[in-house]
Order: C-alpha cells, then structure tokens, then sequence
C-alpha cells in the first residue's frame, strides 16, 4: 500500500446492522409506563425508566418514542450540554434526553410525574439567586 | 472304554429324524474331576492362549450397541436378552479385561473385577453351546465388524479344556475321536453302505484305490441317514470320468473335534483326511454336503496341520459349479421353481455363496430366493452341534419357524440345500410342525439328472 | 491549594462557589446512577446527599506504575464535572499532582493522616514489591511496603486504581523480578475496592467515590473485590459486535472486509468473552469510543494477569497444546509400551502353551 | 493461576500428551499380539481391498437388517454427525484445531451450530433412554458405557451453556474452564474406554474384512 488513501474504510452511518432489528421490548416497556401512569394517577407516585439500562436495540427506542408520540409541552435546558425534555402525547409521560458535552446522547429515560426532576429551581439555586440578583440591582459586579 | 461301553454309555439314536446319542436319562454336562476353581482358571487360560491381534481387536472395539442380538434367531425368537450374540461371550471378555485389557494392572491390583465363577461358566454353557449355531449372522449386522462366531469357536476351546461341554456334544465328539466317526459310521459301515448303494444304484464306486487325482470325502450324517448322496457323487464323478476315491482311512469329513471344542481331536480328525490325499496323491479333496466340515478343512484344515494343504480343498456345492461353468459337466432342464437354503459356513462363512446359484441355474430352475438369503440367510438352527442337543430342541424348533414362514413366502415349489446337517434339521423340524415341505439336496438333484454320455 | 481562602465546606458550597446550578449536577448524579445500575429514581436522592457532603481526605500512594492511571483520570476530553469530584476532595498526597516537594510532603501526609485518622481514603496506583525487603521501590528513604502498611493504618477504606495495585499487573509479570504484589495480598484488615483497568475508566473511580461519599461505604463487588456496578457484565455481553458473534461473522484480518464491516475480533484475539469492565458502555474520552470499536481486540487488562494470558491475538478457545515434539513423544512412548505390553503377552501365552 | 489458565495450559498439554500415548498404546498393545499365519489357501488375494471394503461398508447396516435396527442406525448417526459438526464446524473449535495444525476451514453459521448442538443432545438423550429400558441393552450395559455416554455429554453441555452464556450461577471464564476441562477428560478416557472404538473401529472391520475378502465372502 502505498499510503492512507488507499485503505478501503467503510464509513457506516447510523448505527449499527446488527444493532437495528426489533426485539418486542418497546411493548414491555409501554406496559410498564401504562402501569406507573396509574400508579400517579390513583397515589400520586412517581417513577423514572432508564432506558439505558434495558437491553433496547436503536429500533426498539424508535418504535417506543414512536409510540409515546408529542405532546404538548417541550423544553430544552442548558446545563452541562443540552437536556431535551417532551411531554408525550400521554399526559405525565415525559421523554427525557441528556445530552454531552460532545453533543452525544448520554441517557434517555421516561419520566412518569407531573412535573419532571429537572425543571423545577431548588431552594439553594434560589438562595443563590436572590443574593445575586440584590448584588445586581445594587449595581455590584458579580466577578468580585 | 470299547465300543461297547460306547455304546451302553452314549447309544445313538439312529432312528430319530436327526443323529444324535439317545436323549440321556442323566445328563453329564461337566467331563472330569476338576474342582470349580481349576475349571475356571483352565478355561481363561486356555482362552488366553488362543488369544491374538484379532481377537483382542473385537474384544476392545465393542460399544456394546446391540444389534448383534437382531440378527440372530434365538434372540429374535424369544426376545430373551441373554441370547444377545456379545453377551454370550461375557465371562471370556470379563476374563479378557481383567488379564490383558489396558486397565488389568489396575483391575488385578484393586480386585475390582471379580473373577468369573464356575457356576457363571455353567451358566454360560448353554449360551455357547446351545443357543449359537457360529453361523455369523451377528458379524454381518456388527457396526464394528466384530466376528462373534470367531470369538465363540474360541470360547468353546476353552468350556472344552475346563470340561464344560453339553453331555450330548461331548459323547459324539469323544465317539468320534475313538471310531473315527461321531454318529457311528466307521470304516467297516461305511464299506458296508458304498457297496450297498453301488448295487442300489448300479454306479461303479470306488473304494481305497491307491492312486486317485480326486478324494471324496463324506459326513457321516449322510452316511446314517443319507446314504443316496454316495451314489450321487459317484455318479458325478463317473460322468466326469475323474480318477476319483474313497478311502476307508480318511472319509469322515464333520469334525466334532471343532465344534465341541477340542482342538487336538479336530487335529486328529482332520489329519486322517489329509494324510489318505497325500497317500493316494489327490490334487482335490472334494467335501461333502456339510457345512462345518467345509470350514474345518478349507479354512482351519492348513492351520491346523501347521502347513500348507498340498492339494485344492472344494466344497461339492463349489465343485459343481466349477464343472457347470466350464461346460464339462452336463445337465438336463429341471422344469420346478427352487427355494435355495444357504448353509451358513459354506455361504456367509465360506465364500461360495454363488455356487449352488451357478448350478440350478444350469438346470433351468426358477429361483425362487428367501427375503433374506445368500450371505444374509437365516441360519436353520442346527448348526454348530445344537442339533445334537436334546435339551436346545425346544429353542432350535423356535428359531426354525423362521425359516418356514420365509420359505413359504419365497414359494419355491422344491426346497434344496447343500448341507446334510441343515437337512437333517429341516427333516426333524418338518416332522415336529407337521410341515408339508421337505427339504433336498442339491447334489442329489444334478445327480439325477446328468444328461448320459 | 488555596489556603487564603476559606475552603468550601460541603459539595454543594463548591457548587454554588463555581456558579454550577444544582440541575448540571443532577444531571451529573442521574449519569453516575445509570453508569452504577442504581434505580433512576435514585439520581435526586444522590444529588442531596451529595450535596451535603463534607470535604474527603484522600492520601494516594503511586508505587511501581507508570503514571498511566493518573493521566487517565486527570486528561479528560474537556474539564468536566467529574473533575468536580477531584477538586472536592482534599488530595493531601499525591506525588505527581501536589506543588511540593522533599520533606514537607511526607510532613502533609503525617498531619493529614493524624487529622483524619480512621476517615481518610487510601487510593493506590501501582504495585508493591517484596522481593530484598522491597528495596526495588523506594520513596523517601521508605519502601512501597512500609509507607503502605503504615498509611494503611488509619485508613477508613483503601481503593485501588489499575490493574497494577489490584492484581500486580505489568511489574507482577512472569519472571516477575521485583516480586510485585497487589495491595490486597498485603492489606487484608481493611475494606479495599479495585478499580483495574490498564488504565481504568475515570468514570468508574469518581462513581467509585460518589458512592462512597453518598452512602459512606464503597459500593458491592464481585469476588475480585471490583464494583458490580461496573464489572458486572463481561466486555462481551455489552459489545455492540455481539450480534456478529452470535450469527458467526467474524473479521479474519484487521483490514479484511469484516474488519471493515464491523464484525465480531474474536478470531482476532478478542478477550471480550472473559474480560469484566465497563468499557462497552461507559466508553472512554466521554462516551467517544472503546478499543473494539477502534477495531482492536479487548486485551483483558482489568483481569488478573492479563500479561501472561498467552498472545493478546491468541483465540480464546486456543490454548497452549505443547510442543509438537512432546506429542511426538508421547506417540513413541505409547508405541514402546504397547509393544512391550504384546511382547510380555505372547511370552505369557508361549509358556502357558508349553504348559497344557 | 487460575482455573480457565490451567484448562488452556497445562491440562490441555497433558490431555493431548495422554490422548496420544494412549492411543499408541492400545493400537500397537494389539497390532503386535500374536497374529498367526494364515495358512489356507486363499480364495482371493485382493485382502486389503476387503479391510478397507468392509470399513466403509460397515457404516451402513445391510438391506436385509434395516427393519430391525433402523432407529438406533438413525439416532446413531444424528448423534455422531452431529457431534462431528459441533466438534468441526463450530469457529472457536476451528481455531483450536488451527492453532495446532496450522490451517483453518469454513465454519457454519452458529444459529445452525446451536440447532445442530440441540438436536445432538436429544439423540443422546433418546440413546440414554433406550439403553435404560431395552432388555438386550440393559442387559449388556456396563459402567463403560453409562461413563462414556456422560464424559461425551457434558462438553457438549458445558459447550452449549458457554455459548449461551449460561452459567446457572457460574461466571463465563469458569463455564468456559469447565468446558475446556470436560474435552480434556474426554481426550484422557477416550483410548482407554469404549470410545476408543472411535480407532479401533478401523482395526476390527479392517481384520474382519481382510478375514472374510480372503474366503471370498460377503466384506
């Protein structure tokens, strides 16, 4: 070989073949959802799937977010990397991605609440909040 | 012993359909004064002794499948387990493992195989003796080969040597060995009954001629029973115009030596026939109408005279052949369709399955073949000395209704055969089950029928 | 080490000092949760508890290594929150990371060690030599196996790092002449978690102390004293090649089709099948990639000996069947007895003939 | 050392060490028995012709026996093919057999190693049962062949939960070393026991072939 160019590299996209078949766990996991939204409905309990830690195939996560569909509420935060958060079109079932700093989808999971964990302002954000905003209206500069 | 404590000891039973000494009152199935140890240890050793590369090479390579049991008639028959052909052979490969196998040290030094007990022996008797004709069928179904008929010749060496051997077996092959003939054909009975059918038949026999190229030998079966063969062969012989003989001191063809298992009277046995060829230096010996003296002489005859043969050994089935196919000997058509019966030594054993083939097809016959037949045939159940054996009658009846469903299958309009021992067993076996189908002999049927010179 | 001003007491002072809202650490809590296997609902308990924390005193003894472990930890892609963790804790040891030098280091670590005496985590790199008293290794005057056993003393749980301070690693490997061993064959007294790897995934050392930071112990493991959560499942069992393995396709070559396809290495020497580590799915340079998705086998570095496991491109269904000539002999020598056996045979059945 | 280095190493060298001396030792402890002379005057002459006639004409059962031993021919032959394709056809198999011969060949698909594995296991099982409930079996069986029959299942078991990742509780490297260790003890007692038929078969069709193509008769 007389150089680089010449090494006949494959570039795949999107996945892996073997990684694409459908496995029928996006079934089990809308039975499971179906099950916690009852259990917020009747107790008010809350419940969280991590998707990572069940054996779904990339077609599996397609055909369950497929499923679940959009509903009516979206928000994006920033927060070390993007977190995209959607309602389904089932209320209180709430898509949750995280992302990296790279850009890469670090963890999904399926929220079963009102409200999802990220989005509400805790206390000691608040606290912080209030100390800077007061710093703000006198006119100090935070940097100091 | 005379002969006449011979014959007050063991009388033979010459009016029955088959040869055999009178059914003993008492049965003596131990010979000697031996204690149950030393009988055991003289049957291993003496199987020892025998033993070689090939008999090592079946004794290790059984995987104990047990098939061997579907191809024979006694097990087929009866279903019983402990006519399984291998198992017949059980205490020989018990004692086999323990003396020689690869494990012996081992088997010897922590005694965790117990040795074989006289009572197992005697047990065994009746597996090797009684319910196994060596006719081989179980070599021919054997996934690995095993020739158990070989291991069993074996084996009967040995019961021999430990004085094991069935009453009846005994006595003739003892006769045999003191008169020259099992079933009491001796030298002067058997003149007596060639010149007999010399007359009968008007057939010019000859009788210890000093010089012959061809010796006839006879069994001693067809000499009680069927004497007719001697002017067949005869005849035979005079159309072919053969410088042929018998001889008074060498005609006895069947060797109870072999089948009861003393290998120093089949010497003897099989010595008297040699030794009149090479006196009236015959370049063939030309063997009867009987299986095991076919294998006797033509396969162990040179091994046990430790030499070559110095002339051509034929079986008369063999020789007839030989004489249709090269057009000297010359037959009239037999207009009947055939049922052929093939005696297991002479066929599977001996290799001349063809022969008997050759000739009816030279009488014009329409053969008529059994389902299973040739190197495949079902043994008639009297092979091997059981016939002889009183108390085997009953389970040589059984396996023999095999043969006649299959002979009345195949629907050959004359049944024929080239053994006298499988004839006299048909004869018996027809008269037991009130069967309307009697068995021939193939040599007396071309006898019959040679076209005149 | 800023000592002018006052130190952040708890994880969540340091948060707000750096101006990180409590929903990146959340985020940061529910990644290390899902990396563990804890429940997901688990993430915002962790991140209150965390948040309480208070500063952890950890001393870290390099010994016979190669400093690889250390730059894994610290040369992540980009400053993360990981980090976050390192900059909480109070390193009060470390020979390659702390500004001083000489005396005055051993002094920090002997003041920290009284301090905190019973609390402080004991992190080790590296492994310890026996062999002359240990004289192969020494700092300060102190051989591994002195400075070990004594920081070991106070310590309240000891945590490995590389396959070197758990199982010996490359200094430990056949002749071994410096008669390395692992920290676990030495201290057996004390709660000791490994974290092997050639290098280890720094996710698994900050989940690592997470835990133990969280819950105040260190996490369950398996029978080689590594985290469960981490070293649960072989390399195998998480590959994305799996599937190739499972329907036989295998690359032949590192540029054959099937390497280029992606297919499953273990023809190529792959130790997936009998390697425990979380490299499948944790990935390494922040969930970038991983040596088999490089295209290069697993070598096993988080196992016991890895180094004297045969050829890292040997099969794992090969093995060392001996030499050609050892067969050859032992076909010779079965021929002689054989023989022998038959020749002693036929003279038994000579005499036996002659007998009867 | 642990147990899946010991499989792979010194097990594995002393196993085929023992395989092949044992081997050796049974085949010449018989080749060199006595053998005596044949002296009858031969049929034919063409006797290896016969030997090696009746090697391969043993393995299938005659015409006239097919009624009667058709499905232990059947099952036999499903088991021993089947063996011979896990055995030979399986890739890490393949790999092994390469690093000692130095040369590979194709392997199957593993979705039909594990169906074949399957269906060999069952012929085992079918092979077990009758050998427990036909008289003649029964009656015949020994120890030999009750341990042969389990010292040939168990790498096939341990192969397939190694495959399968299934350890009941065990971790893979020791189902793995288990599996190892399971063929080597099958290489140890195979020269020993009755699957030492798998060469010996040669030697006793080869002298009962070379027996009967001397008389002339049916190899």
């Amino acid at each position: 070989m007389s150089g680089l160019a010449d090494i006949g590299v494959k570039i795949e996209s999107g996945g892996f073949v073997a990684d694409d078949a459908l496995t029928g766990m996006a079934d089990a996991v809308l039975r499971e959802i179906l099950q916690h939204l009852s259990a917020l409905r009747d107790h008010g309990q809350t419940h969280v799937i991590d998707l990572a830690s069940l054996p779904l195939t990339t077609a599996d996560r397609r055909q369950l977010r497929e499923a679940l569909g959009e509903g009516e509420v979206r928000i994006t935060i920033e927060a070390s990397g993007p977190t995209d958060i959607h309602e389904t079109a089932y209320a209180g079932v709430w898509w949750v991605e995280y992302q990296n700093l790279l850009g890469a989808t670090a963890i999904e999971q399926v929220e079963i609440t009102r409200v999802p964990a990220m989005l509400p302002s805790h206390d000691d954000d608040i606290a912080g909040a209030v100390s800077r905003l007061a710093d703000a209206m006198e006119g100090k500069n935070p940097a100091d | 012993m005379s002969s006449t404590d011979l014959e007050q000891e063991h009388p033979l039973d010459l009016e029955s359909k088959r040869v055999s000494v009178k059914k003993p009152e008492q049965r003596f199935d131990t010979q000697g004064e031996m204690p149950g140890a030393q009988r055991v240890h003289t049957a291993m050793v003496n199987f020892v002794k025998d033993f070689g590369a090939t008999s090592a090479a079946y004794m290790e390579s059984c995987v104990h499948c047990g098939q061997c049991a579907e191809a024979c008639h006694f097990y087929v028959q009866t279903g019983d387990p402990k006519y399984t052909p291998i198992w017949k052979l059980e205490p020989f490969k018990q004692a086999y493992k323990r003396e020689a196998g690869p494990f012996s040290f081992l088997y010897k030094a922590l005694g965790l195989k117990r040795k074989v007990t006289v009572e197992e022996l005697q047990e065994w008797q009746e597996l090797l003796y009684d319910s196994c004709t060596m006719c081989g069928r179980c070599t021919m179904i054997c996934p690995m080969g095993i020739d158990i008929a070989t291991l069993v010749g074996q084996a009967r060496h040995a019961m021999f040597q430990a004085g094991l051997v069935p009453h009846e077996l005994w006595a003739v092959a003892e006769r045999a060995e003191r008169e020259g003939s099992p079933l009491g054909a001796t030298a002067s009975v058997f003149e007596d009954r060639i010149e007999w059918m010399g007359d009968e038949h008007e057939v010019e026999m000859r009788v210890d001629e000093d010089e012959a190229d061809v010796l006839i030998t006879m069994s001693s079966i067809e000499i009680q029973k069927y004497p007719e063969s001697m002017a067949a062969v005869a005849k035979v012989m005079n159309h072919l115009g053969l410088k042929w003989t018998f001889r008074t001191d060498g005609y006895e063809a069947t060797n109870f030596g072999m089948l009861s298992g003393n290998t120093a009277w089949q010497k003897d046995m099989t010595k008297k026939i040699v030794e009149a060829a090479k006196k009236v230096g015959a370049h063939t010996v030309i063997l009867p109408e009987c299986g095991h003296a076919y294998g006797a002489l033509r396969w162990q005859g040179a091994n046990m005279m430790g030499e070559p043969l110095p002339f051509k050994v034929r079986h008369i089935s063999e020789f007839l052949a030989e004489q249709v196919n090269n057009g000297r000997l010359k037959v009239k058509q037999v207009d009947s369709s055939v049922t052929f019966h093939d005696p297991c030594q002479v066929s599977r054993r001996g290799g001349a399955t063809q022969a008997p083939r050759d000739v009816m097809k030279a009488l014009g016959m329409e053969l008529r073949e059994t389902q299973d037949t040739g190197d495949y045939n079902w043994c008639c159940g009297g092979g091997g000395g059981v016939i002889t054996i009183h108390r085997a009658d009953r389970l040589r009846y059984k396996a023999f209704e095999i043969k006649m469903e299959q002979i009345e299958k195949a629907g050959g309009e004359m049944l024929l055969t080239s053994c006298s021992n499988c004839r006299q067993n048909f004869d018996d076996s027809q008269e037991h089950f009130h069967w309307d189908k009697t068995m021939h002999s193939l040599l007396e049927l071309v006898a019959d029928n040679l076209v005149e010179n | 080490m800023n000592d002018k001003k006052k130190l952040p007491e708890t994880l969540g002072e340091e948060l707000s000092r750096r101006g990180m809202s409590r929903r990146s650490f959340l985020k940061f809590c529910t990644a290390v949760a899902s990396a563990m296997a804890l429940p997901a609902s688990m993430a915002p308990v962790m991140a209150e508890a965390l948040a309480r924390a208070r500063r952890q005193s950890v001393i870290w003894l390099s010994f016979q290594e190669c400093t690889g472990c250390v730059e894994s930890i610290t040369r992540s892609y980009a400053p993360s929150i990981e980090s976050l963790i390192f900059d909480f804790i109070s390193l009060d040891y470390q020979h390659t990371l702390q500004a001083a030098a000489g005396h005055q280091v051993e002094e920090a670590r002997e003041i920290a060690m009284k301090e905190n005496w019973g609390k402080y985590l004991v992190v080790v790199d590296g492994s310890i030599p026996l062999k002359d008293d240990g004289v192969y290794s020494t700092v300060a005057g102190e051989t591994n196996l002195q400075t070990l056993k004594h920081v070991a003393e106070g310590a309240a749980a000891i945590i490995t790092v590389g396959t070197c301070a758990a199982f010996g690693g490359l200094p430990k490997a056949n002749p071994n002449p410096t008669g390395a061993a692992a920290v676990q064959d030495i201290i057996t007294d004390k709660p000791i978690i490994n974290v092997p790897g050639c290098p280890p995934i720094p996710e698994v050392m900050t989940g690592v102390i997470a835990n133990f930071l969280t819950f105040g112990d260190l996490p369950p493991v398996d029978h080689l004293k590594r985290p469960l959560a981490f070293f649960g499942d072989s390399i195998h069992d998480r590959c994305y090649r799996r599937t190739f393995y499972d329907q036989g396709k295998f690359a032949k070559s590192f540029d054959d089709e099937g390497a280029r396809n992606g297919w499953c290495l273990y023809e190529l020497g792959c130790k997936g099948p009998t390697t425990y580590n979380a490299c499948a799915t944790v990935k390494w340079n922040q969930g970038l990639t991983f040596p088999i998705q490089s295209g290069h086998g697993c070598i096993g570095c988080s196992e016991p000996d890895f180094w004297d496991k045969g050829s890292f491109y040997a099969p794992l269904s090969t093995g060392q069947w001996g030499s050609a000539e050892g067969i050859a002999a032992a076909a010779v020598a079965g021929a002689a007895v054989g023989i022998g056996v038959a020749a002693m045979s036929r003279a038994k059945q000579k005499k036996t003939s002659e007998q009867g | 050392m642990d147990l899946l280095e010991f499989a792979r190493g010194p097990a594995m060298q002393w196993s085929l060490i023992i395989l092949v001396f044992g081997i050796a030792w049974r085949l010449f402890g018989i080749i060199f028995l006595k053998r005596k002379k044949d002296l009858a005057e031969p049929r034919q002459t063409g006797v290896l012709g016969g030997a090696v006639k009746t090697i391969f004409s043993r393995s299938v059962p005659a015409r006239a026996f097919w009624s009667r031993v058709m499905y232990s021919n059947i099952v036999g032959y499903v088991f021993h093919i089947g063996l011979a394709i896990v055995v030979f056809a399986f890739l890490p198999h393949i790999l092994w057999f390469e690093s000692i011969l130095g040369f590979q060949w194709p392997a199957l698909p593993t979705s039909v190693i594990t169906l074949v594995a399957v269906i060999t296991l069952a012929s085992m099982v079918a092979l077990l049962v009758k050998r427990l409930t036909h008289p003649v079996l029964r009656r015949i069986s020994n120890f030999d062949d009750y341990f042969s029959w389990l010292v040939t299942i168990v790498p096939l078991l341990t192969g397939m939960m190694a495959f399968t990742h299934t350890g009941f509780g065990m971790r893979y490297e020791t189902v793995l070393a288990i599996h190892i260790l399971s063929v080597e003890f099958l290489f140890i007692w195979l020269p020993f026991g009755k699957l030492g038929h798998s060469f010996l078969v040669f030697l006793s069709r080869g002298t009962t072939g070379a027996l009967f193509a001397r008389r002339g008769a049916r190899t």
